[in-house]
């Protein structure tokens, strides 16, 4: 067995490995993006064999082999279909800025779409109070803070007067 | 080899210096979809395996293969990274397909080299606790191979412009090659020293880029197609990492990846045999020293080879009739472009750069700086 | 296959947060020099040798040119593939491939992740979409948490459940000498840890580990001459998922599962027909507690919906009839590139009677093994000690 | 469905940022320790191939023999140029601002040469098998740089 007490000095070197990147989102996604930022317009593309609605837009049903066709404006408002409560933060690794716990986050599915979105819900973190089928609201910073990100959302948020099932 | 697996299908994109209009898996749709046309397959109908070949860190997301599963076929089928050079994921298309395992893959290698900064990217494949914070990177350490060789052989600076103005010339026939500039001599030797001996001219420029091949048994081969592409021979081979190991005017690898590809295809006396070589010719001294390399000439006889007009595309064994990876063809994507290229002077199909009655070719790839690993393969009509 | 395979020799590093003691070529090497030990070959025996990690996951490009001193592939015929977390079985797979082929007798194959020299939050963060996603991205104990609420709402199960797998494979790790996380801990002291994100704990999760696997596979005529239990490939198959669609933590999802596609196919393969009765211990990719009992249905070793009574009747512990993770399994160590690995070389130890401490109680004929990885991929081999059965 | 339009081309600019560690091993850390505290260069010998290797492996490559911190031996500190070139570009992985010089030397007593940094000489003035000499940072830190640079034997 080997073990951490060493009577010599162990050496380490470090490194911080920075890489610049300038990436393209390509013709789907790209459309979406600028949807969103410009209109605040969740764009979904179907698949012309299959039928499902995929979000994000892609260029390949994965499940067909065939190329999606067919772009499908979604809803604002969807079903939250997962959940969590995170007690560790998250931090966004574009900004370094962290999501500071606990928070809820969801897993909604937008009217329309056949595909999920993961994101903060804006409810107290505590279980008791969000359930599966709960439906949602995307809400968006203003039109001039999007950038085409999906840091455009600032959270879901549950429609008004629901009430948990029994 | 007992068995055969052929090269039954190639497509590529055309090369260029930025492709800001598609991301990376568009742009390896582009050669899929093609290839897949081409050949009349069907992913779910006849392809049973895919092998796609790139880096995490070209592609800026880690596991980039999630990237491209939709577009190659990998959803609930198998489907497999090759990080090395596009060479090294026909070599193990090959295998798997010997194997009975598989009877069609799809291979298929991308990269954008404009959305990044290759020297940053290169930079990490350097030891991290000898050499990497002296901020090396392939350019740099293909300088001082390039000094090593071109000092111990007398090779010199006007021998390899001619490699680059070779490869223009070549790539001016090629409807897929991105530098198509006819250049002279002394337009290699005016242009800047960016690590001497190696001037601007004498580096392949960045590419954006994608290349898919599909490999068959043999009994598939003969279903989809006409003119097969026979693999006869394949080797691979590491030599050491430290640049200071290694005596970089030889190319132990390189040596014994061909001795072991050669071994197989029965080819006894290199270039006996031979008809054409498509090579990775990441800088101008390369070309020669992969030549001598794959036993096409004795050690420190590449700039004779090229003084003599052997290689040129009217000579008696061209080298990169394509225009080579000089004239700009991806990282990573390197090995896969020349099989393919390979493979379409063998069918017949290269257009204008044809070399009449092309039978038998050797492609070479390589990956890690300096070519630290080998990858050599011959294909043939027969 | 063309040939048949058998696995004649393999070996690992003992498995811990820290080994600032060795660095990466070295720790590779360790299990190398085990390996080649095991099979009483020597590395210049080998034709070729194949390696995987958990590309860049250390911030470094092209890991396996950095290896070639441990590794032993200098001069010799090798390849790197990647493909994330089931980078350790491909590895098998493609030595398999390798021996199968005809070209290759004896093909050593290398895993590994030395997690504590990368960046875990940076690297595990890019596996998201850079413009979809990765601004948001929630880690893997999100996906995991959303998997848990979703077995609880769905069947009925409790957070005991979860804290009785993890109570499972930590007890198991502390009968093998190279598991990392070897607790002494019960139900309670999982559900008094910390909570990470609803309804996940720290012990619902798989650690960081840094560690090294090797195996050595060899054809039929060199397994019969040179090994005294070779354990032999029956079958392998490969399934990986859509880019963004991952419905794995679904529990009632209607669409085709990567993992129960996968486990359809090679039980085809093989003709099984109940699969808890044909297999006499199995080898599982589990990174959380909760995929460990969707992993029980998707395999077939109960109907959906009751993974979590096997756990509670004791009937996937090293002594039940069905036994998962005899080792401890990822939840005790987690050295991404070794894991899947690990799980098929843990599989071959117990067929070959040699898992020493936990030794399934049992005479051990045949074993399964799965992965996990990328986005809901999975790798899964058969293993019997009889080449034909 | 809409009409088809237009859409511009969308790029956005990130980094990866990875801080990493990396461990030197029992003898990296040897060689680190001598480097930095004693200013002397070590390699390690592998009897059965006759050969010093820097730098400091527990394996040789070439025979797979075991190797340990009691194989390895001091080399240098001077020795001779074996390669060398000028580079003109500058990166933000660069130790040095261009144009500066890399080289390799091979160090007396050792069979393998080290990749460094070469400076206190005219480009034109270096050819290859120049004896050279290491300098040596004031503060030493236990990297790769505490060797500032090589320099012709003077």
């Amino acid at each position: 067995m080997g073990s951490d007490v060493h009577e010599e000095e162990l050496i380490s070197i470090p490194i911080t490995v920075d890489v610049p990147y300038r990436f393209a989102a390509g013709k789907y996604l790209g459309k979406f993006l600028v949807e969103l930022r410009d209109n605040g317009t969740f764009y979904g593309i179907r698949c012309p064999v299959c039928k499902r609605v995929q979000m994000p837009p892609r260029i390949v049903c994965a499940q067909c082999h065939v190329k999606n066709t067919e772009w499908v404006k979604l809803g604002n408002e969807g079903t939250l279909v997962g959940f969590t409560i995170m007690y560790i933060p998250l931090t966004d690794p574009t900004t370094g800025k962290p999501h500071d716990p606990p928070f809820t986050y969801g897993s909604v599915k937008l009217d329309g779409s056949d595909s999920v979105l993961d994101h903060l819900v804006n409810i107290e973190p505590d279980v008791s109070k969000i359930w599966v089928g709960m439906r949602m609201r995307v809400v968006l910073r203003p039109k001039g803070e999007r950038i085409g990100d999906l840091s455009d959302i600032l959270y879901f948020e549950p429609l008004e007067g629901q009430v948990q099932p029994e | 080899m007992s068995e055969r697996v052929a090269i039954v299908g190639v497509a590529q994109t055309r090369f260029s210096a930025k492709r800001a209009d598609v991301n990376y898996a568009e742009l390896a749709y582009e050669v899929i979809e093609k290839v897949l046309s081409d050949t009349g397959l069907e992913i779910e109908r006849d392809i049973d395996n895919s092998i796609s070949c790139s880096h995490d860190i070209w592609d800026g997301q880690t596991i980039s293969n999630i990237g491209i599963t939709d577009v190659i076929g990998g959803h609930l089928r198998n489907e497999e990274k090759m990080a090395m050079d596009g060479s090294t994921a026909v070599y193990y298309g090959a295998i798997g397909i010997l194997s009975s395992e598989f009877n069609c893959t799809l291979l298929m290698a991308h990269t954008k080299m404009s959305q990044t900064n290759r020297n940053i990217v290169n930079n990490d494949a350097f030891d991290p606790i000898y050499t990497r914070i002296l901020g090396f990177d392939y350019t740099s350490a293909a300088a001082l191979q390039a000094k090593r060789y071109m000092d111990r052989y007398g090779i010199t600076g006007e021998q390899t412009a001619k490699v680059v103005v070779k490869s223009r010339a070549n790539a001016a026939k090629n409807p897929y090659a991105q530098v198509k500039e006819s250049i002279t001599v002394e337009g290699v030797l005016k242009s800047p020293i960016i690590a001497a001996p190696l001037r601007e001219m004498d580096i392949a420029p960045d590419s954006d880029g994608a290349v898919a091949v599909i490999l068959a048994s043999e009994k598939r081969a003969r279903e989809i197609t006409d003119t097969p592409v026979w693999i006869r021979g394949l080797g691979t081979c590491y030599d050491a990492h430290y640049l200071g190991d290694r005596d970089l005017a030889e190319c132990m690898a390189l040596r014994k990846a061909a001795e072991r590809a050669y071994a197989m295809a029965g080819i006894g006396d290199p270039p006996k045999g031979i008809d054409l070589i498509e090579l990775g010719d990441e800088f101008s001294y390369q070309e020669l020293l992969w030549l001598e390399g794959l036993g096409i000439c004795r050690e420190g006889e590449g700039g004779k080879l090229i003084d003599s007009g052997v290689t040129a595309l009217e000579g008696a064994l061209p080298v990169n009739p394509s225009g080579g990876v000089l004239s700009g063809v991806p990282a990573n994507v390197m090995g896969l472009r020349s099989a393919a290229e390979a493979a379409l002077q063998i069918m017949g199909k290269a257009g204008e750069h044809q070399i009449p009655d092309a039978r038998t070719a050797v492609v070479q790839g390589h990956s890690g700086f300096c070519g630290q690993h080998h990858c050599v393969i011959v294909l043939a009509r027969d | 296959m063309k040939r048949n395979v058998a696995i004649v020799g393999g070996g690992q590093t003992y498995h811990a947060a820290r080994r600032h003691d060795v660095n990466q070529v070295e720790m590779v090497n360790e299990a190398v020099r085990r390996a080649l030990d095991d099979a009483e070959m020597t590395i210049d025996e080998m034709d070729a040798v194949l390696l995987g990690n958990m590309e860049f996951f250390e911030g470094t490009h092209m890991t396996d040119c950095w290896m070639v001193d441990g590794s032993g592939v200098y001069g010799r015929s090798g390849l790197k593939i990647t493909t994330g977390g089931t980078v350790g079985a491909t590895i098998v797979c493609a030595g398999a491939h390798h021996v199968a082929s005809g070209l290759f007798d004896r093909v050593l194959c290398i895993g590994f992740e030395k997690q504590e020299e990368g960046d875990t939050g940076a690297i595990l963060s890019g596996v998201a979409h850079p413009l979809y996603g990765r601004s948001m991205a929630g880690a893997a104990v999100g996906y995991f948490a959303m998997m848990g609420t979703s077995y609880m709402a769905t069947w009925g199960a409790t957070e005991e459940h979860s804290a009785m797998v993890a109570v499972k494979a930590r007890q198991n790790a502390r009968k093998n000498e190279y598991a990392h996380l070897k607790l002494d801990i019960s139900v309670q002291d999982v559900l008094n840890s910390r909570m990470l994100a609803y309804p996940i704990r720290i012990l619902d999760m798989c650690p960081a580990s840094n560690g090294a696997c090797a195996m050595i596979l060899a054809d039929e005529k060199t397994a019969r001459d040179r090994s005294k239990k070779p354990v032999w490939i029956r079958a392998m198959d490969t399934a990986h998922n859509e880019q963004f669609e991952l419905d794995w933590r679904d529990v009632t999802t209607k669409r085709k599962i990567f993992s129960r596609v996968c486990a359809e196919r090679i039980y085809k393969k093989l003709g099984v027909k109940d699969p808890a009765e044909y297999f006499d211990v199995f080898e599982i990719y589990e990174p959380a507690t909760w995929s460990e009992l969707v992993w029980y249905e998707d395999l077939g070793l109960c109907r959906p919906g009751e993974g979590f009574r096997l756990v509670e009747e004791g009937k996937t512990g090293i002594d039940g009839s069905i036994p998962v993770n005899p080792s401890g399994g990822v939840l005790s160590t987690n050295c991404i590139g070794a894991s899947a690995m690990l799980r098929v070389w843990e599989a071959a130890l117990q067929i070959r009677g040699d898992a020493g401490g936990h030794q399934v109680p049992r005479d051990v004929r045949r074993a399964l093994s799965t992965a996990y990885g990328g986005t809901n991929w999975t790798v899964m081999i058969a293993l019997s000690a009889d080449r034909d059965d | 469905m809409a009409e088809e339009t237009n859409y511009e081309i969308f790029e956005v600019d990130q980094h990866i940022t990875a801080h990493s560690r990396y461990f030197a091993g029992k003898m990296g850390s040897l060689f680190y320790r001598t480097l930095r505290d004693e200013k002397k260069i070590m390699g390690v010998n592998c009897k059965k191939c006759n050969k010093v290797f820097w730098p400091p492996r527990s394996t040789c490559g070439r025979c797979f023999s075991q190797l340990a911190e009691s194989d390895m031996v001091e080399i240098g500190p001077q020795g001779t140029l074996e390669t060398f070139t000028l580079i003109t570009y500058s990166e933000p992985v660069h130790p040095r601002t261009a144009p500066f010089i890399y080289g390799i030397i091979k160090l007396d007593g050792a069979d393998t040469g080290m990749a460094h940094i070469i400076d206190e000489v005219d480009f034109d003035d270096l050819s290859i098998g120049m004896r050279m000499e290491p300098v040596f940072e004031e503060e030493r830190k236990g990297t790769i740089l505490d060797i500032r640079h090589f320099k012709p034997v003077s």
